[in-house]
Parts: C-alpha cells; structure tokens; sequence
C-alpha cells in the first residue's frame, strides 16, 4: 500500500493551474463563480473548449490517436479537479464524455472524421436522448421507434430530460429499430440532426428557474442510415459503456470540494453576535462533518482510479460514489442556505444580465438557492438513490 | 382538552378550503409572479368578505376575536395550496400591534378588516441574521413636532404590497419605538424583490423620512414586547401553514405513487417507497402534534410562549426538510419541474422555515431559556 | 379545540404526586433509579403493586366492577406519568395491562374469581408466550399445538422472547388447537401454569448483560380445558384485542420524558473546559432537538387519548407513536452515552448487589450503557420498526 | 498510490485472519469474560510468535519496523473478531513512547517483543472529559535522587494486564513529564473493572509511590508531542479495528438476510432491508477510504495529522453507529441477545468509539485547526 501521489503530481497540478490561471478568461470565471454552470452564458462551455483544445486538452481523457493526452486517471483526476477550482465551465460532456467515446470505439471512420474534431473543438452542444416520459429509470421500455425506409430510419417518439436540446445541434438518441425481439435487443443508437424536420423541442422550466433540461418530440424524423452508430440491435450495448465510462463520474467530488469550500468561505463572512459562523460550534461541527465526508469520498474516488482490487463487486463500488457524492451534494448545498439564513431565500431572475446589483446582498446569495434547489434532482437523475441501493443490494450482497 | 374543530372552525375551514382550491389553482399561482407586487386583488377582497382579516382583531375594536387556534386552523388550509399572500403580515402581526399599540388604531383596523389595507412589519437590518427585539442601526429621532426616521432595513416581508408600513427604530431614552408609515411617504428608497414561494419583500432604506409624533405606535419595553408578541404569532400561523403544506404532500405524493407506473406496477407497490412515504406521515404528524403543543402555550407568558414555540418550530422545520425533500424524491425528474405541485411545495416549506427562524436560531431559544 | 387540561387534572396530578411520595418505599425508588427497571430487585414490582393495591390503584384502567378507577384517560395519563417520573417500578404488564384486560372481558366466572385478585394484588408474575422461534412478527405461523385429550390440552412446542417466564407462575400462550383451518382461526388462548411438568425455561442472555427474556419449551404439557380462555379457536381474536387494548403504550411517552430530563441533569452536570454540557452548542442543541421530539410525541398520544377525529386510520397514527416513541428511546439513550463519554463505557455487573461503590463514577454512570444497549430491542419487539411501516403505508395511504 | 496490499501486508493478513479466525471463536471470547484481567495468554504467546509486538518498533532498535499501514492492515484484522487483547496499549502506543524517549528502552521493547511485558498508558483524569496532552492533578515532585508520583487517575485502558505502567503527570519546571512504572509497585491502589467490549481497565490512586529518576522517559514539550503521536497512532489503529469490525457485519448480516426465513421467503427479498444493506455499505466503504485518508497524513506534521485523523474519526464513529444498529436491527429479536455475534461488534464499536475520543470531540479538533 502506498497513500502519496507521485511526485510528479504535484507539479503536473502547478502546470494545470497555471495554464488555467493563463487561459480563462476573467469573464467567463467571474460568471460560474457567481452564478454557477447554467446561469451564466451556455455558450462560455463552447468557448472555454475551444481555448482547451489549443493546448490538446478538450480530451484529455481519449485515446492519443483520436487527439486525447495519454495522462493517466490520477493526472486526469488532478486536471478536472483544478479545473473546476478555478471555475472554469465544464465542456459540453454529452459530446466530451458520452457520446464521443461510443463514435471513437464502435463508430464508422466517416464518424470519427465528421463528429470528432466538432466535439474536440466544442463546436455545438449535443442532446442526451435517452429517457422517455413513463420510463424514467427502466430502459428497456424504450418506445421511440426508428423505422427503416430505404436510406433513411423514419423516427417517431418522444424524449424527456433531453438536456440541452434546445441549443443544441446534434443530439445521440436511442431508439427502437426491432419491436420484435426482446426488448434490449432492439435498440439502436442514432446520431440526430436536432435541426431536422419533425423535431419540436420544448424546455422544462425548472425549479430554480432554468430550463434547460427539454421534452423532444420527434415526428416521422427522416435520418439518414449512416448517421447509425456501431450496429443495428447494439444501442443498449453502446449506452451501457457509455454509462460504465466514467465510473467516478458520479461522485461529483470536484463540485463537492468548491461547493465545500464555498461553505467554509460563507460560514467565515456570515457573523452572528459578531462572531463569524465558522466559530459557532453548531455549524463548525456542521462543517466538520461535511469535511470528512467530501474527504472520504475523494478517496473513494482515488480508490477507484487506482484500480484497486475491491473486496466486493465494482459496479456497486461506484454505486457508492454516486449515493454518497449526491447526497453531499444536497447536504452542502442545505448548508449554504442554513448559514446565509433569511438572506438565502430571495429569488434572483435566472438570467444573469437581468440582475440588480445590490451591496446588500453578497454575491453568494444569488446563486445558493438556485443551486440548492436544482441538487433535489442529483439524487434522482443517473438511476435514482432507490436504484442504486438496489443495485448494490444485488450485486454487493445477491439479495 | 379537545382537538376536533370547533363549530366556528369548521365552518371557518370548509369555506377557506372551497375558495382556496377553486381560486389557487397551480397555473393561477404561477401566473402571479408576474404581477407587479405579487398581490392577488380579487383573492383579497374574498379573504375581506370571508371574515379573515377582522379574525384576529379584538371584537371590541370591531373584529371577530377568533383565537389562535382559528387563526392557525384557516393558516394550515392556506399552506395547503402554497398561498403567499401577504396575510399573516397584516391579518395577523399587523392587526396585533395596531390593537396594542399605545393608542389602538381603530380606524386603520377598519380599513383592513374592508381588504383597503395592508401592513408589513419593517424591522430587519443588515448583517444580521433572525432578528430579535432590537434594531440597531436605524433610528428615530425628534424633528420639530414629529421625528425624522433614518436608515437602512432590510428584508421587509409583504412590504411591496402594503398599504402602511410598521417600522422599528432606535428611540433615544426610550430605547425602542414602533412608528406607524404610509407606505407611499417620500424619504424612503425601496427595492423590491420576490422570495422563493412567490411572496415578496424589499429593502428599505430611510433617508430621514419625517413623520408625525403620534405615528408613534408604542415605545420602550411595551413596543419590544408588543413586536415579540407579534412576531411569535406571526410564526405561529407560518407553522400553521407549514403543517398545511406537508399534510398537502402527503395527498399529492401518495396519489402519484398510485398513478405512476414503473417496471409494469404502481410504484407505490416498492417497499422502499412505501417506506419514505410512513417517515413522512410520521413527522407530519408529529408536526401537527408539536402546532398544537405550541398553540396550548400561545397565551401563557413571554418566556413559555416562546420556547413552547421554538420546540414546535424545531419539528416542523425538521418535518418540512424531509417531507419536501422525500416528496421530490418520490417524483423522480418531475418533481424538479415547475410545473407539478410538489416542487412549489417544497419551495413553500423552504422559504417559512428560512423567514420564520431556522433550527440554529430555535435551538438557541430553547437552550438559552 | 381546546388545548388545555382540565383544572381538575391538576389536582389530581398533586394528588398522585402527594400519595407516591409517602407510599413508595426509599429503597425501591432508589433501585428504579440508579439501576432502571430490570436490574433492581425484580420483586419490587409485585411488592408496589400490592401498595398500590391498597389504594385501589394497581389496575386503575380497568372497569369499576373489576377493580378499576373510572378515571378518564387523561387521568389515567397523568397517573402514569406520575409514577414513572417517580420512578416507580411498573405493574407486572402481562397481568395488569395484558392478560388480565382478557380475562375480564372474554373469561369464565371462574377464571375472573380465580386470577383477576391475584392480578391485582400482584401476587405473581405471568409470562407472555406468543412469538416461537422463526415467525417473528408473523403470529400466523404459530406451531406450538394444543391437542384436546379428555379434560386436558396437550401441548408442544417453543415460545421464544417470552418475558418473564423464570420467575412467573402463570403464562398466557396463544396455541394452535386446530391445524385444519385458516391459519388465523386455528389459535386459542391458554392460560398455562408455568410450574407444570413438561415445561423447561431457558433465560437468554441479553445485549446488556440481563436475562430476563427466555425460550420456553413445552413438552407434553397437559393443561385443564377450564384454562382456556373465551372460546377455542378465538385466539387470534383476544390477542388482537390485547395489542389495540393500549393503543398509546408503545410511544413509551412516560419514559421518554423521564430520560430526556436525565440527559438534561448529565449535562448540567457533565464539564467540559469549565463549562456544563448544556451550555455547549452541540450539546445543546441536541438537547433541544429531543425535547421537541419528547413533547410533539406527549402532544400526539393526548391526540389520542382525547379522541380527536383523525384525517388518516387510526391504527396508523398509534404506528406513529411506536416509530417515533421507540426511535426517540434510542437516540435519548445515545445521548446519555455521548454526554458521560469514555465514562459511558464500563461494564458495571448487572446485578445491583454486586456493584463496586466508586465515586469516581456518578451513579448515572452505573446505568446508563445497560439502558443505551437494551434500547437497541425497542424498535424490534412488538412489531419492528419496518413492519410498522409497512402498516402505516397500508392503513394510511392504501400502498 | 496503490490500495493492494503489499507482499508483507498480505502475508501479515493471511496469518492474522487463519490465527484470528480459529482462535477467537464467539465462545471463547464470552469465556474470557471470566479471566482475572482479560488477557489471553495463548493468544498472547502466538502474537509474539507471529511477529505482531514487533512490527511497529525500529528496526535498530529490534523491531520489524512497519509502516502505519501494516499496523492498520493487522488492527483492521483483529477488529474483524471483535479482539480486544491489550495489543494497541502494549505493541502500538507503548512502544512509541519506549522508542522515542530521550533515552529509548531497549530492554524492555525486547521484552515486549517476546511476550513478556506489557504497557498501559495511565493519563486520563477525573473530571476530564477527553484528555488533551496535560495532565493537571497528578504530580511528579523530587524526592531525593527519585521522585514522588501522586493523584488520581482514571480509566487507563488495558492497565489491569499490564506489567509495565506509563504515567503522565505535572512536574515542576517542566511541565510535564512521562514515567515508566512497574505494574506491581507499591503505593499505588488499583480499582480494574471490564469495559463493553470486555477489555479492561483501571482507575488509579498514586499515594506519593517513589520512582527512579531514570523512570523518566520524557519531560516538556517533547513528552507531550511524543504522547500525542502515540495517542493518534493509537486512535490510527483502533479506526481501522473499526473498519473491520464493520466489514465483518457486512459479512454477518447479508448471510443472514438470506438464511432467515420470514413470512414465507428469506427476509432479503424485502426491499426495505436491501436498502438498509445499501447504507451499511456505502458508509462502510466511506470509513475504509477515511481510514486511508488518516494513513496518508500519519506522518505528516502534528498539526495535519492530528486534522486528517479526526476528519477519519468522523466518518468513521458515524459509519460505526449506524452499520452496529442497523446490524441490529435487521437481526429482529437475536440481534439483542448474547449469543450472537451481531451484539458483539455492537458493544465493540460503541467501545472504540468512547475510547478514542466522540464525535464532539474530533469535531471540536477539526474546527480549532
């Protein structure tokens, strides 16, 4: 056992930092900073990428042959992490971490040629099309149906927590293309133009105000059969190892630590009797607990990328990730509003440009809530907090 | 002891509920957010014509001396549809100190008992967090024959909507006042703004705004006890409202769990969720039971009133959190969307808890009593 | 609605409190106190039952003509409360509050004269022989039969959990007299002499050092057929009458408010730098946090108690007395722990007469952890903390 | 970094587990309850034979000179059968102090190495609720060319098996000073009394017993940084006994879940205990991975290591309460008995935690630094 990071790790963090001290530009952290990733302008994610792919680090995480770093888990960690330190946006992960690896590994090399240098180069967003309205959590319902005539799948169905739809440009869907066979053999994965005839997309307005999750409805949608990923039948295969990609992933451990340190940053500012929060005992302890938890988590996660031998099933190791690291980051962000108090409840408009600028309010107060309110769902979106203690229940435990 | 409804209740209770979920309708909600003061005209005028705002005033100063327990009965059937209007600010905290005030304010009672007026009460300041009885940075101070009010509030509930604002202020030799203010005076700026559940609030700053001498409602040790009083009733029917809210949940979610099919059965049939949906009947129970605790202590003393009311407001805080919380959770995706119930529940739930004091705040009423 | 006592329970609480005061015994008091219920003298029970007695107080709830008071429930509530926070030992429960209640109601003339005085005057101790090995909270099951031969049942079997069973004289069994039908309608109810040959008492040794719940083996147990009580087959009918009988028992509102001001003294008493435990935040908080919990749950059982018309079924609000009275006797008794710290975890012998007499350990000390580990049994007995559950998703909300 | 065990460690487990399993069956430790002072002498015997009392001392000075690693993979092994042998007083903390006085004890550190003595640390006090680094009733004072030790001590952990005492106590000009004391000294009298988990301990009346002046092992500031290392290496192992006393129910409770039958099917079909399962695990592997996190600040400054510990006893006092009650409860009715071994690591648990300092405490630890 050894519990130190190289050595090198530490100055590939300085390198990190500094190149991202260089490269972001002050605008665009100003604005995740205070508003968080999807107040401020959507389209600092596209923009930030392009500045990332100058130094070949849109994708670090891909293969070097399809423009990715060679770095290992623990750099890729350490470069995600200092990333959203510095509040930099995050790239459009639908194209970086989802739908990209599935073309670079089961796509056509007319795939990788036309959609690859877009995703590296954050050209457009990309549409998650998964979920169907009365599915939720139970993919091989799926009832979007994709039927073939001559060159083109004739589409017809309806998508729901479409994230993005509505700015974006492509969108990876999976449809049913044989009604026959049992029902995960039937699915198929399809590359669709979101601009496409018979596409209406409709955004969701929020809790806190967004809407940037989306229903599509896809009516008799021609889509040309080369826009077909991989094979006929093979969707639920590919959406598996999409999902499977990025085991640590859900533990959301970069968010944890700045909403963390967001806290402790509050909890210092926040006075009570003229004493700041961060000395009241009741919230010191507070922080304290939530400290060790975000800490073991993150080494949890270290776990995970160190490949250690587990005692116990993988899959329900990385179930821990995402039960613990989305719950903490519901408890983090309670914390926020506990220790901002009354001050936490004001509605700011969602916009950022739509909003006043009072020195009565601390910049913090503008975004607690409307982060708060939107972490209700990490428990739920990704397979739910009830699914994933029933998968560890079955494969931790065979209950 | 009895806790079924009392005649005067049921009746107070079958008409509020009738009115209430005919009129707050979820797209009738929604569609007040974009009124300029969030106030619901026509809803007023049926709370002035159902009796609701001449409940709490003493029948000697003309209204219907209906108890706590009346007031915290009609209170729970507002929550239960989320309604934000700026009740509680004139119907209950206003009314209280308008009749204790020095010189009751029978006139202006009057004119809230018809709906043609409305109170908030201003007494927040900046940089701190749950107010207790002192203001501390903004004053009153003796100009010619009235005063002359300065400084800077903040957080002033119900203020964008009211008619007569009540206004705290450090009072020389008197160390406290209460000041009666219209709310259209010049000498003040103020910025509106909406909370979470659709209510609104304003900072206001007083930049020696004058007034009358007799806009001076109390002073001294009577005004701070006045304005507790005033203000634990206030938090009382915010309870109350609370625990409306939650029994609401309980509908809407164990009707979801019957409705919405997953892997072929009803969800509900999950003993998992089954499970969630008992937690949140027991402390919702509990909560009721803990409003009814702090309703036996409403009239006793300061020092009782008080702690009986932190108690109570520690477990609902508590229930409200894991209620509103498990009531989305039992959602799934929609219960993050604005456009069913439970998500303005929960934002309901957040926003009392949040105006009326939270756990820290309770706890350390409780501790230090 | 009314929310507050009658003048005349006030009275009567001075009353109860002023006759407590002179009639129980020093010693058993002192016993109740620094030890709790089950490690002081186990006879002190039968001993202040018989001083009750003389009052008429030792079955107050029951009707006029069977001994009983005619106090109102609030009365009865009061009385209770009382004698707990006298501390008071209980009435044998299987007598008084259990089997007795049977008796009277569905007994021969017999059986009232013959047992109904010995209740009373707390002659002896009964066991309650219900739960076997193997059906937990699922009475349906039960195999311990009853064979009719001539004038006597033969029965044979197991009974597990059986409280009491080394030192009573009598039990009430619950045995199933006819396999032939449904499962429910097959059970009767024996009163059983626990002296009989072919009966076998095993006292199990407990979490905390006690062992005052046993397994009882009955071998060929030949009990007279006027020991069965109402009608055969009616068993099932009697004990269901039984567990409803004392609908707000299980929220244990007497002992949660005992506890809770035994963890308010430890922590006025208990430094830390110089300063009581109830001063400190942490501390104080938790206190306050289960005081709201102790006086929600007393407002809830005098919901109860008062009748009020509740909005869900009834069964369902008496599980919230069990789910929170029992959770609450838990985290009461942890904090008691957490207050005395590494004080709480010496293992005192559980026999009151073989205790060290130190001072360096308070009495509360001596206590406080054989308390902490048996409450670990009061989310399981009379129904486990899921089965309520289960009842409340089912009563309450048809799930 | 790399989580697998070395060669070494695997080696260590593999012998630590055959030994531990056979050995330290459930009836043989609920005969030791009835030992004179708890100590197994067999067992004893065999863990000098295995090495174990030798891992963490130098290697110059005779001793296998493991990592904190080793020593964490060794207790997490023991804590797996609920061990509660003197091993942690004797063969972590002890030698510590041994190794690192100003003139370290060779002599008795080879004794210890082969099973002939044994060390207790004796500093906590009356009135004292988790002991910091000074003593403040027990002094040391000159006493011709020895000195006198006198005062109260209370709950010294593993004392009534130990041949060898370490004593803190107050001494003029220094501060404070670290003693060695042969067990059977006189002048001292001795109350030992079990614990939950059937270690033992004592409380301690030193009546002015004379000593040696060579008996001092360290005096001022470097005696108490040495006192604290060794309490935090101490707690270090005792977390990790923790971790596999937890990973143990795991083991328990899942072969439970589907060995006992309940209305017709094994009680693990019951979706509302899988769930529970599913916390247990979650916080279990948490714990483990706060434990790594301890073990990767050990050697750091005093300052982080003594936060990184505290953060590790957090999540792991918290994992513990509820893996031991929910451990409990899915048990029903056996869970509370004697007889299995369910309410074992119960009582284990609760012990380790007490001992190594509450919640409070580390919170209290983490919010100062």
């Amino acid at each position: 056992m050894d519990f130190q990071f190289d050595d090198n790790l530490v100055e590939f963090r300085q390198m990190v930092r500094e190149a991202v001290k260089q490269d972001l530009p002050a605008d665009i952290r100003e604005g995740q900073r205070r508003f968080g990733g999807n107040q401020s302008d959507p389209h600092d994610s596209l923009t930030w990428t392009k500045i990332l792919a100058k130094r070949g680090w849109s994708v670090p995480h891909w293969p070097v042959e399809y423009g990715g770093q060679n770095w290992s888990p623990m750099q890729l960690f350490v470069f995600q992490d200092e990333l959203t330190r510095a509040f930099a946006p995050d790239t459009c992960w639908g194209g970086t971490h989802m739908c990209g690896p599935v073309i670079y590994t089961f796509g056509s090399e007319a795939q990788k040629e036309r959609f690859l240098p877009a995703i590296i180069n954050g050209d457009f967003y990309w549409a998650q099309g998964f979920s169907e309205p009365g599915n939720g959590s139970d993919l091989a319902n799926l009832r979007t149906s994709a039927t073939r005539k001559g060159d083109v799948y004739v589409v017809n169905g309806q998508k729901i927590w479409t994230s993005c739809a509505w700015m974006a440009e492509w969108g990876f869907f999976l449809v049913r293309t044989d009604p026959t066979v049992k029902p995960q053999r039937g699915i198929s994965f399809l590359l669709i133009n979101m601009k496409s005839p018979g596409i209406t997309v409709r955004r969701i307005p929020q809790i806190n105000g967004e809407a940037e999750l989306c229903e599509v409805f896809l009516d008799n949608v021609e889509v040309p059969v080369e826009n077909m990923v991989g094979e006929e039948g093979a969707g639920w295969t590919y959406a598996k190892f999409l999902l499977d990609h990025e085991r640590t992933t859900s533990s959301f451990i970069y968010f944890n630590k700045r909403d963390l340190r967001i806290a402790q940053d509050i909890a210092a500012n926040q006075m009570l009797d003229g004493v700041p929060l961060s000395k009241h005992p009741r919230f010191q302890g507070r922080l304290a607990q939530l400290e060790a938890e975000v800490t073991a988590l993150e080494w949890s996660v270290l776990r995970v990328l160190a490949n250690e031998q587990f005692q116990y099933n993988e899959t329900a190791a990385a179930s821990v990730l995402k039960v613990a690291g989305s719950r903490l980051q519901q408890t983090i962000s309670e914390l926020h509003l506990d220790l901002l108090g009354a001050q936490s409840i004001r509605q700011f408009p969602f916009e950022v440009h739509d909003r006043p600028n009072s020195p009565l309010w601390p910049d913090v107060t503008e975004n607690a809530n409307q982060r708060a309110l939107i972490q209700r769902a990490s428990t739920i979106y990704g397979g739910t907090m009830q699914v994933q203690k029933n998968i560890i229940a079955k494969l931790a435990f065979d209950l | 002891m009895d806790f079924n409804y009392s005649d005067l209740q049921r009746m107070l209770l079958d008409s509020a509920e009738r009115f209430i979920t005919e009129h707050f309708t979820l797209e009738h909600r929604r569609s007040l957010r974009d009124s300029a003061n969030g106030l619901d005209e026509v809803a007023w005028a049926t709370f002035a014509e159902l009796g609701w705002l001449a409940l709490a005033i003493p029948e000697d100063l003309g209204g219907l001396g209906g108890t706590q327990a009346d007031i915290a009965v009609l209170a729970a059937a507002t929550g239960g549809k989320c309604v934000s209007q700026p009740v509680i600010s004139t119907a209950v905290l206003g009314t209280h100190i308008l009749s204790g005030a020095t010189a009751p304010r029978t006139e202006l009672l009057e004119q809230i008992v018809g709906g043609a007026a409305r109170i908030a009460l201003v007494h927040g300041e900046p940089g701190e967090r749950y107010a207790g009885a002192a203001p501390r940075a903004v004053t009153l101070t003796a100009d010619g024959d009235g005063f002359a009010i300065s400084g800077q509030k903040l957080l002033a509930l119900d203020a964008p909507s009211a008619t007569h604002l009540i206004v705290s202020a450090m009072l020389e030799g008197e160390g406290f006042a209460l000041v009666l203010v219209e709310a259209d005076s010049a000498g003040m700026s103020v910025e509106n703004y909406p909370l979470l559940d659709g209510s609104r609030a304003a900072d206001i700053r007083f930049e020696t705004l004058r007034v009358h001498g007799d806009a001076v409602l109390a002073t001294g040790k009577k005004a701070e006890a006045l304005l507790m009083e005033a203000l634990d009733r206030a938090t009382l029917a915010r309870l109350a409202q609370s625990v409306g809210s939650m029994e609401e949940i309980l509908r809407i979610c164990s009707a979801y769990l019957k409705e919405r099919q997953q892997f072929g059965q009803p969800i509900g049939k999950f003993q998992a969720l089954q499970h969630i949906m008992a937690d949140m009947f027991v402390v919702t129970h509990q909560a009721r039971s803990a409003l009814y605790q702090a309703l036996a202590h409403a009239e006793l003393s300061a020092a009782e009133r008080s702690r009986a009311l932190s108690l109570a407001a520690i477990t609902i805080g508590e229930a409200g959190q894991l209620v509103s919380r498990q009531g989305i959770q039992l959602h799934g995706g929609y219960g993050v969307t604005d456009e069913y119930e439970i998500s303005h529940h929960y934002r309901y739930l957040l926003t009392l808890e949040k105006i009326s004091g939270d756990l820290d705040y309770h706890m350390s009423r409780v501790g230090q009593a």
